[in-house]
């Protein structure tokens, strides 16, 4: 098999779920003839027509709302966000309206919003954001964020197929710059399961997106040269969190990182050390401590950016004052 | 804020049914064209919904009503008319004032009587409140509180009929307030550019709450939006269910056809308060009582049956006595309804977990209820007394 | 003096703060002579007329982003949202623009957005919610939510005098519910610091707005029955957080329970733990453990809404495994 | 989507000057009281315009501009002659094609290229992109990204000129495609309904991004939603700088004597692409060719200048001749400007605390910058060679 980017694993999985099933259909904006702003739907309007590939107004009340209503009718939206910084314009519709369809109206709703997240890229404030954070936070969505080829193909599937609506989170730092082969079969990966991006025994890093790698360059880093034995857990889903597997991290490490490129006040990182904290307290050596971007609207300057930004260099150091407690 | 009404001012006099647009001229009415029937049916869903909303007052002043109350008295007319130029298999999304048209696309009075009550067997089993509720096989969708969006929702709803291919028709109020929401902006646009088969009824009560329409817009009437958005743009007299009726059916069937969204405007008067505690304290003299007495939609279609319809009143007043017993039948049973179970609210956040597991501080089924209090949430409270107004 | 109501403190400290500065006005719907839904703002366009009490369209961004124009023109607005729930339609240009007008631009935005909030009265999912997870997670934003007549007057002072925008959420279960005196003098409240609302030393309930009233009712049964001296921390405002207060607390009772109204997933409980974990994880005796409501949109019926929402009775239940850890 | 441009279709028609309205007459012209100095400014202004993206272009094609880079080819009259009708202490709100009305309005080149190339002591110091900037004192305020919401905050700008007395008037500019969003409709509502001194700008140069205005709006023209909010509605040829002046003019005039809103459409093309990368494969051909040979504002202006107002060329050279005087020297001190100190990034995010602390895991200045990489987030790449677009 040969390799294909991210990006190219996200296109894919649009191509084969337009192909496998009818009702699924794609809007956003500038994402027919045009392909999107990230080439991300390029040749979906062409093989499947304008009509399953709609161009839409700059409307992201407008394109969320009507996703929703189609998705009450049978069909399967996917919605793009130019950049996922606009989902703050649906924000009302997404957490009011399509989170609690089903369960105030027993509306289905499935349908899934996509789009171009995260920093490290000189997007600047408002073209960088993680807005995740907001999204678990309402219950009725489903959040998935993934950092691999494999990932990136398997969850898009998983999302269309869902019968909620999932927000899809892709991370444009990662969109050309990681490589990966699909696994044969149909390769679906179920939500809700994390995954771990290497094994270790003396310290857990918890993270997502691309913080994966950051972390991963991290670990390599300390293995090299502390000798540390580095297991990072890639969440891949964060609505819902697998508990399950970071319980076994946990307690199998008994010492925890949690890393992620979103702000840190009221970031996931503290979702997940309450969590840790509540089912396996016992097991802890040391507390559980957060890598995070600074409280600061991402600037758009390199030597700001990737100030306010978590590098790699902070893991290491972060890990070592960890597995030193 | 130079402009002023005076208290029987322009705005009553909007009602005049000369006021609808392009519906007017030699070519028969749609209405014309319904039985003697559907005539009747129109007054019966029309007083349906008077008598239903009564006995609620009554529910409502006995505290068995858990939330707010909202009535559409006056606006009988518009919900029941538009609703009525639907087809079975086409879907309408209503708002707070739209129970009549709920009643005419089947929602039943036990419904609406159990959802107020807050029943564990009312349609959203406690979840939700008054006629915050829908069925997709009747053919209506829940509103939500957050207004203006259900016109997005509304324009996809009607795309997918487009994509399918499908011969159905979506209809969605908005009133005169909720059009100054950017919700309503995006959805109506999306479906006009979509040629979405779509009628957007805008409900121009005069109010929005307590904010009168000039306050809302500078338009000088919410029909001339219709051309921002490049759609047709038509108006009736709102109080006059004929003229509803055939206004909507004129928008149905352009949008049957393939012709996409249409703007219609329903020139109406909210009577009551923007729920039942309202005093309407903001309502100019005078105005309340003269659409009271002068333009009533019952009375005048009561009128017009017997005037100019040929209806005896030995035909009509059977429709009264039989829309009291289904409304005493109805509130019999609902008041006989159980609560919900606590644990029934765990189920169906998601399809996938099908519920949310009890919290680990739980055990056991609770019993937490401690007293039933009316939501603050929808009161206007008297300052001085504590007390809620009437 | 005489005791006024939390809602009467709120509507006086409006009313003092219009009168000292003729810079500050008010903007929401229905608010003018009608004096608001629930009458927080009557008898302000009397006495300051409509030009400093604006009847507004319903538009929530309309309004908010006019605060922000104005508030860059030196004006202090107050927005009033009929309920704090329709927040979420001005999410885009509160976390978009108001957030980041002083870092990204150096423009002042010194606005207060507030609104009744909060459960415990049966207003169903959208005239019941607790947004506040959503804006304390962007930085630039200062949160507030106090439960006491005297920090309802207080903060509100502070929030009109602050010089950027904040969220003043105002719990709709307490405007009439809880009364007391205003203190002598200005009675400002400073943002940024916590209340001890109770003394204790078995245990600390770390909590804001509406429950803390149920903690103290908890706290009361505790003392009581289990002879349990427990200590109770009102945030009063959640940005920023007082960081110093919380870990007083902690390093005092070596226990901990956060309790919020709000959702569990996301909520601000999860921050407050992993600031307590990384601050005083040497000092913590037992799991910091968190009571919340389901994460579930809130339902309507009495029995659904005390189900879904913390009780009193949950709290005691959870102190009494927390202090028997 | 039936409906199609053809290649020099329509769109291009939509230039003459006659579709000026209520503007023509007998009447003078508000720009046939303009001074000669005047005349020859919107002419130095234009071309300070173009000749600084052009710049920009090449600092972009070294790699020196840090983001995208967007132009607004073809649009500088449009840009140039609104911001021209307005006075000192008059507050504009740009957008990205407004470059050149923040030129009017006092911005720097030399601020302008700091911006784009992220230099700490550019006007955000190296906080936000391009020409996101303003300068209250100058009385422009800087945009934000998410579209439309500079409506609402223009909104607000004017009530407090309003609220306060004072002979101020606002401006802002929005896309036909942010036309569409629910914060522009918000904004101009509200201000309509206040009658705020605000003139709103829809600027119809045919395309969102690749989106034509046909997918935006089945409106006929932007101007028909002038109606819609009770508000005059002005149309005017964008590429035509006295057309636009006058029609801004009259605008301005409105709002200043207390009439409130004013829609202002202008009429023009974007001859480049959304930004610097973007290759416009979807403008049919010949599009772009015809408006630059046709319809160009500076070519235009030029032949007007000459041909109408008198001006000799020997007095229109010298201003092309400062022009690229001005632009290189700016450009040589942008160049040298340092970058910012990633610890100035920490200050301000509030009044107080007026600084971040560093976090835990940082110890001193870090230097983390490995490269100066392109912001991936404004490319539209080649997929097949994995490199950015021309
Ligand atoms: C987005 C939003 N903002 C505010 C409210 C609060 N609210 C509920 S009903 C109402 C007035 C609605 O007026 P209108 O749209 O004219 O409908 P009517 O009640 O007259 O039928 C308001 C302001 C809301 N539900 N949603
Ligand atoms: C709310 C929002 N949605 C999407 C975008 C992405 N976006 C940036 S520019 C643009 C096109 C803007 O077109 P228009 O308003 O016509 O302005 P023009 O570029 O033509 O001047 C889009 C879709 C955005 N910035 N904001
Ligand atoms: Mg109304
Ligand atoms: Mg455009």
């Amino acid at each position: 098999m040969t390799e294909i980017t991210y990006l190219e694993g996200i296109r894919q999985a649009l191509f084969d779920e337009m192909e496998r099933d009818p009702s699924v259909f794609c809007i956003g904006e500038d994402i027919g003839a045009f392909g999107g702003a990230f080439k991300v739907t390029e040749g979906l309007a062409a093989k499947f027509g304008d009509e399953r590939v709609i161009d839409s107004p700059i409307s992201e009340i407008g394109i969320v709302g009507a996703a929703a209503g189609a998705a009450h009718m049978g069909m399967r939206p996917v919605v793009e966000m130019q950049f996922i910084d606009f989902i703050a314009n649906a924000y009302d519709i997404l957490t009011n309206y399509v989170a609690t369809a089903r369960y105030r109206a027993f509306l289905p709703c499935p349908m899934v919003v996509r789009g171009p997240s995260g920093g490290y890229v000189r997007g600047g404030p408002f073209h960088s954001q993680n807005p995740e954070a907001g999204f678990i936070h309402t219950p009725g969505l489903k959040v998935v964020y993934p950092s691999t080829v494999a990932d990136a193909y398997g969850l898009m599937k998983s999302a269309i197929r869902d019968e909620d609506c999932v927000l899809f989170f892709e991370h444009k730092y990662l969109y050309r710059r990681i490589k990966g082969e699909l696994p044969a079969g149909d390769g679906a990966v179920p939500i809700g399961k994390a995954r771990i991006a290497r094994e270790g025994k003396d310290l857990s890093i918890i993270t997502y997106a691309a913080t994966v790698w950051k972390a991963l360059e991290a670990a390599e880093q300390l293995e090299r040269e502390d000798g540390l034995s580095v297991e990072v857990l890639d969440l891949r889903s964060l609505a819902p969190l697998d508990d399950e597997a970071i319980q076994a991290t946990v307690r199998k490490t008994n010492r925890v990182l949690v890393v992620h490129e979103d702000t840190r006040t009221g970031g996931i990182a503290g979702e997940i050390t309450a969590r840790i904290s509540e089912s396996s307290f016992a097991w802890l050596d040391a507390p559980i401590m957060r890598v995070t971007a600074h409280d600061i609207p991402l600037p758009y300057a390199p030597q700001l950016e990737d100030f306010v930004l978590p590098q790699a260099s902070d893991v290491v150091r972060a890990a070592r004052w960890v597995a030193a407690y | 804020m130079a402009r002023r009404q005076t208290a029987d001012g322009g705005r009553q006099g909007t009602t005049t049914p000369d006021r609808r647009r392009r519906t007017t001229g030699a070519a028969p009415r749609p209405s014309d064209l319904l039985t003697r029937e559907q005539k009747l049916e129109l007054y019966y869903w029309m007083r349906l919904t008077r008598t239903l909303e009564e006995r609620l007052v009554a529910l409502y002043r006995q505290t068995k009503v858990v939330g707010g109350l909202f009535r559409s008295l006056g606006q009988e007319a518009d919900a029941v008319g538009s609703c009525f130029a639907l087809e079975r298999r086409d879907i309408m999304s209503p708002l707070i004032r739209n129970m009549g048209a709920m009643l005419v696309k089947g929602a039943t009075p036990l419904e609406i009587l159990r959802q107020y009550m807050a029943k564990g067997d009312s349609p959203t089993r406690g979840r939700e409140l008054n006629i915050h509720f829908g069925d997709l096989d009747r053919g209506f969708i829940g509103q939500i509180s957050p207004l203006g969006d259900m016109v997005p929702v509304m324009a996809g709803v009607t795309l997918s009929f487009k994509m399918r291919g499908q011969d159905r028709v979506g209809l969605v109020y908005v009133g005169d307030g909720a059009t100054s929401t950017g919700a309503f902006h995006e959805g109506i646009n999306l479906a006009a550019v979509q040629k979405c088969p779509l009628v957007v009824i805008v409900e121009s009560n005069q109010y929005a709450y307590s904010t009168p329409t000039w306050k809302q817009t500078a338009a000088k009437q919410m029909v001339d939006k219709a051309a921002g958005y490049g759609v047709p743009g038509l108006q009736a007299d709102g109080n006059d269910v004929l003229a509803v009726y055939d206004v909507t059916k004129t928008a149905v069937d352009h949008a049957r056809s393939g012709g996409g969204v249409t703007l219609v405007e329903l020139v109406t008067y909210r009577r009551k308060g923007h729920a039942e505690h309202d005093n309407q304290s903001y309502v100019p003299d005078g105005e309340i009582e003269w659409w009271a007495a002068n333009n009533d939609p019952l009375d005048r279609y009561h009128r017009v049956l017997q005037e100019q319809l040929g209806f005896a009143l030995s035909e009509i007043e059977p429709v009264d006595a039989r829309v009291r017993d289904e409304v005493d039948a109805a509130t019999e049973i609902a008041e006989q309804s159980p609560p919900p179970e606590p644990h029934d609210g765990l189920i169906g956040v998601y399809a996938d977990p099908p519920a949310e597991t009890p919290l680990w501080f739980r055990e056991g089924t609770r019993a937490a209820v401690e007293r039933n209090e009316r939501a603050e949430g929808w009161g206007t409270w008297d300052v001085k007394s504590g007390e809620k107004g009437a």
